[in-house]
């Protein structure tokens, strides 16, 4: 019994001691971004302005668990809204173009020229042309996406939106905002689309 | 050095012109090693070619050559391979890869009381066939692996 | 939609099976090749340098690194890494191994900070003293449990911070540490991917850096391993030695406390 | 001067296995540098092995042998407490020979 209390004693100091000496959330919070500020070096392409988060990135990073659902819905329909299509409304472009951006995993980086294009690195995350056994499995698996789907106008919005900008239909999804952060051009983007749906391209073989 | 020198002398192609830079006192002690070096060999781009610049007529295939590789590599700046004759009098094991800008990678000698088995790492600029050379009682045999090279990592 | 998901899982549920299988041989082949490269780990060459590396006298004060105190006392060497990183009250930081060997190299060989981060990383024909005394260091410590100190309150703060930065999300391409390495069983082309809010996976991938990489020839460090993780996640340059460097140590230290230290490996 | 290389020769049943990894960048000549400029090709071309006055291994090799090569091979005659002696020449002309001690198995 006397043990009893003397060990929930002991633990209760623990506990407050361990508070005492542990910074808060905020606190860790706050000495993260101080130290992000500091630890980085502007190189190439990349200036410390990539520091600076906008709303989608502070959010998710706050919530490395996934957002609560209202929060969700909101940042999906404010993302939703900055998609942009082609003018000249053609979203389908050549699956051959596709795929050599699907593999290409260059641009952005410090070291990149900016003056050549960007890759899309699908292939880093998505299986899609069965041809190519080095593929990633962060993202689901993109083979046949198209031969299921079929190629109607509203599954080409879609494709074309979810690469533009993925956070529109998945809050903090994983995938780079390929359009709206201007990683990919809308023309390049319109070869992915072949690549997912054109029932030529090896995708859908 | 004197063993170094017979060792030369003995080496097939080249040895007469380096007998006489040797005699002709051109070579000093100890270069000896760096010329022993089969360069047309290495020149070579076909399997069929780099046989012919190794002195065989030609190779045929055997199952007593023994190819061990990964039939994947994970990258192709490194691919381990080892190669293992169970061909009597083996007396030279070579690695070849059909889609080097150059085939030959190596050329190994084996000495009586040494292993036909030999284990090295190779570069591979993309998925090609992998031949195993190997040259026993003064014919030449052959055994062939497709090594594929995949990309990797996060792509920049 | 709807009707589209249920033709699609219809499809897969034919498909898989094949897939399956051709994925298996993949993984297995990969596997193989991994086995057949730890025969022989280059990494001793770097190691056998460090070794060197560490009594020679460098600097102004034409001193060597043997007084070097890692946390253990001065010039203890043995099981330094699995320890690090930790708090040192002269230069009242937390610091990892290349961060302690900077302010050693600062005040016992009485080189400029700038001169000790001179050459943080090698290249082709272009070796680093830094590189091959952490690679020999951490060769120090093979077969030993990964302990850092936690009983500090800075070095409970870097855990904290560094678990923070983990999670912080920014860049053309939104990511953060977390987006590669937050979830089990996933891979980028065919490079399996540390879970590391994970224990095991966390031990398996601390445990195995400093790494010879087969990929660029050299030995590799964890704080370049951090560097080239934030140029691929589009970052600006991360700092040699910087104190987000030395947080995200600290928390992926933690994480992996426990686990056998098993470097310098062999890697892709 | 090269690297010293790393030598390994146990005494496996009447063989002796030998495990060598050697410091060289095996430049193919190919490479570009960061300023695009060709980096001259650099490799071994020779390498022999040794062991009581007799020859054990020779090799030729081309740039297609990997960076910091490693070779494994085995011979039999060799025991504890003998030498194994390794030298290579590469095509620059610079040069290194190692030795190790065989250990017994």
């Amino acid at each position: 019994m006397r043990l009893d209390v003397v060990a929930a004693a002991a633990l209760c100091a623990a506990m407050l001691f361990g508070c005492a000496t542990h910074a808060s959330d905020a606190e860790a919070e706050r000495a993260a971004l101080a130290m992000m500020q500091t630890s980085f070096r502007a190189q190439g392409q990349a200036g410390l302005d990539r520091l600076d988060r906008d709303e989608v990135q502070a959010l998710c990073s706050k919530h490395p668990n996934g957002l609560p659902r209202d929060l969700a819905e909101k940042l999906e329909k404010a993302q939703l809204a900055t998609i942009r299509y082609p003018a000249s409304g053609k979203l389908m472009g050549d699956w051959r173009e596709g795929e050599r951006i699907a593999q290409s995993g260059v641009g952005k980086q410090f070291n990149d020229d900016p003056s050549r294009p960007s890759g899309g690195n699908c292939y880093a995350c998505h299986r899609l042309s069965p041809q190519e056994l080095s593929f990633g499995t962060i993202g689901p698996s993109l083979y046949r996406f198209g031969e299921q789907r079929g190629t109607s106008d509203a599954i080409r919005r879609y494709a074309y939106g979810k690469i533009y900008n993925p956070e529109a239909f998945s809050a903090c999804s994983n995938m780079p905002r390929f359009g709206h952060n201007g990683i990919l051009t809308e023309e390049q983007i319109t070869h992915l689309v072949a690549l997912l749906l054109d029932p030529d391209s090896p995708v859908n073989k | 050095m004197d063993i170094k020198r017979r060792e030369v002398l003995k080496a097939g192609s080249g040895a007469g012109v380096l007998a006489l830079a040797a005699a002709a006192g051109l070579m000093k002690p100890g270069e000896a090693l760096a010329q022993e070096w089969n360069k047309a060999a290495f020149s070579t781009k076909s399997f069929a070619d780099t046989v012919k610049a190794l002195g065989g007529g030609g190779s045929t295939e055997s199952r007593d050559i023994q190819i061990t590789a990964p039939d994947i590599a994970e990258n192709g700046a490194v691919v381990p391979i080892s190669i293992e004759s169970r061909l009597a009098k083996t007396q030279a094991i070579a690695i070849m890869i059909e889609k080097n800008p150059n085939t030959l990678s190596a050329n190994f000698e084996i000495p009586a009381g040494t292993d036909p088995f030999v284990t090295t790492r190779v570069k591979m600029g993309e998925t090609s066939n992998v031949y195993a050379l190997v040259k026993a009682d003064g014919k030449y045999y052959h055994a062939v692996k497709e090594i594929k090279v995949t990309i990797g990592g996060c792509g920049g | 939609m709807a009707k589209a998901i249920w033709i699609g899982f219809v499809a897969l549920a034919i498909a898989l099976p094949c897939f399956a299988r051709a994925q298996q041989d993949t993984q297995k082949e990969i596997e193989r090749y991994r086995e057949l490269l730890q025969d022989g780990n280059p990494s001793e060459l770097f190691e056998a340098r460090g070794a060197e590396h560490w009594k020679t006298k460098r600097g102004p004060k034409n001193a060597s690194l043997e007084r070097c105190d890692l946390g253990r006392g001065a010039g203890v060497v043995k099981g330094a890494y699995v320890q690090l990183p930790r708090y040192f009250a002269d230069t009242d930081k937390v610091q990892d191994l290349e961060s302690r060997l900077v302010s050693c190299m600062v005040a016992l060989q009485g080189l400029s900070s700038e001169e000790a981060k001179r050459r943080p990383y090698s290249g082709p024909g272009q070796p680093s003293v830094m590189a091959d005394l952490v690679a020999w260091i951490a060769s120090e410590s093979r077969g030993m449990r990964i302990a850092p100190p936690q009983s500090h309150p800075k070095e409970r703060l870097a855990y904290q911070v560094g678990e923070k930065i983990f999670y912080y999300r920014a860049g053309p391409h939104d990511f953060a540490c977390a987006t590669c390495h937050g979830e089990d069983n996933k891979r980028i082309r065919l490079q399996d991917l540390p879970n590391l809010t994970n224990a095991g996976d966390a031990q398996r991938a601390f445990g195995t850096w400093p790494a010879y990489r087969v990929s660029q020839g050299e030995v590799r460090s964890m704080q370049w391993r951090l560097y080239d993780c934030f140029r691929q996640q589009r970052f600006p340059e991360l700092e040699f030695t910087s104190d987000a460097a030395i947080a995200l140590i600290s928390f992926l230290a933690k994480q992996a406390e426990g686990g056998t230290f098993e470097a310098p490996a062999i890697k892709r | 001067m090269a690297d010293a290389m790393r030598i390994r020769a146990n005494i496996v049943g009447d063989k002796v296995e030998v495990r060598v990894l050697m410091s060289h960048e095996m430049e193919t000549g190919q490479r570009k540098d960061a300023r695009g400029d060709i980096v001259p090709a650099h490799f071994i071309q020779n390498v022999t092995v040794t062991h009581a006055g007799k020859t054990v291994l020779s090799a030729q090799w081309g740039p297609a042998i990997s960076k910091n090569p490693f070779v494994h091979f085995r011979f039999k005659g060799g025991k504890p407490g003998e030498k194994v002696t390794i030298s290579w020449v590469d095509n620059q002309g610079d040069k290194r020979t190692d030795e190790a001690t065989i250990s017994g198995g």
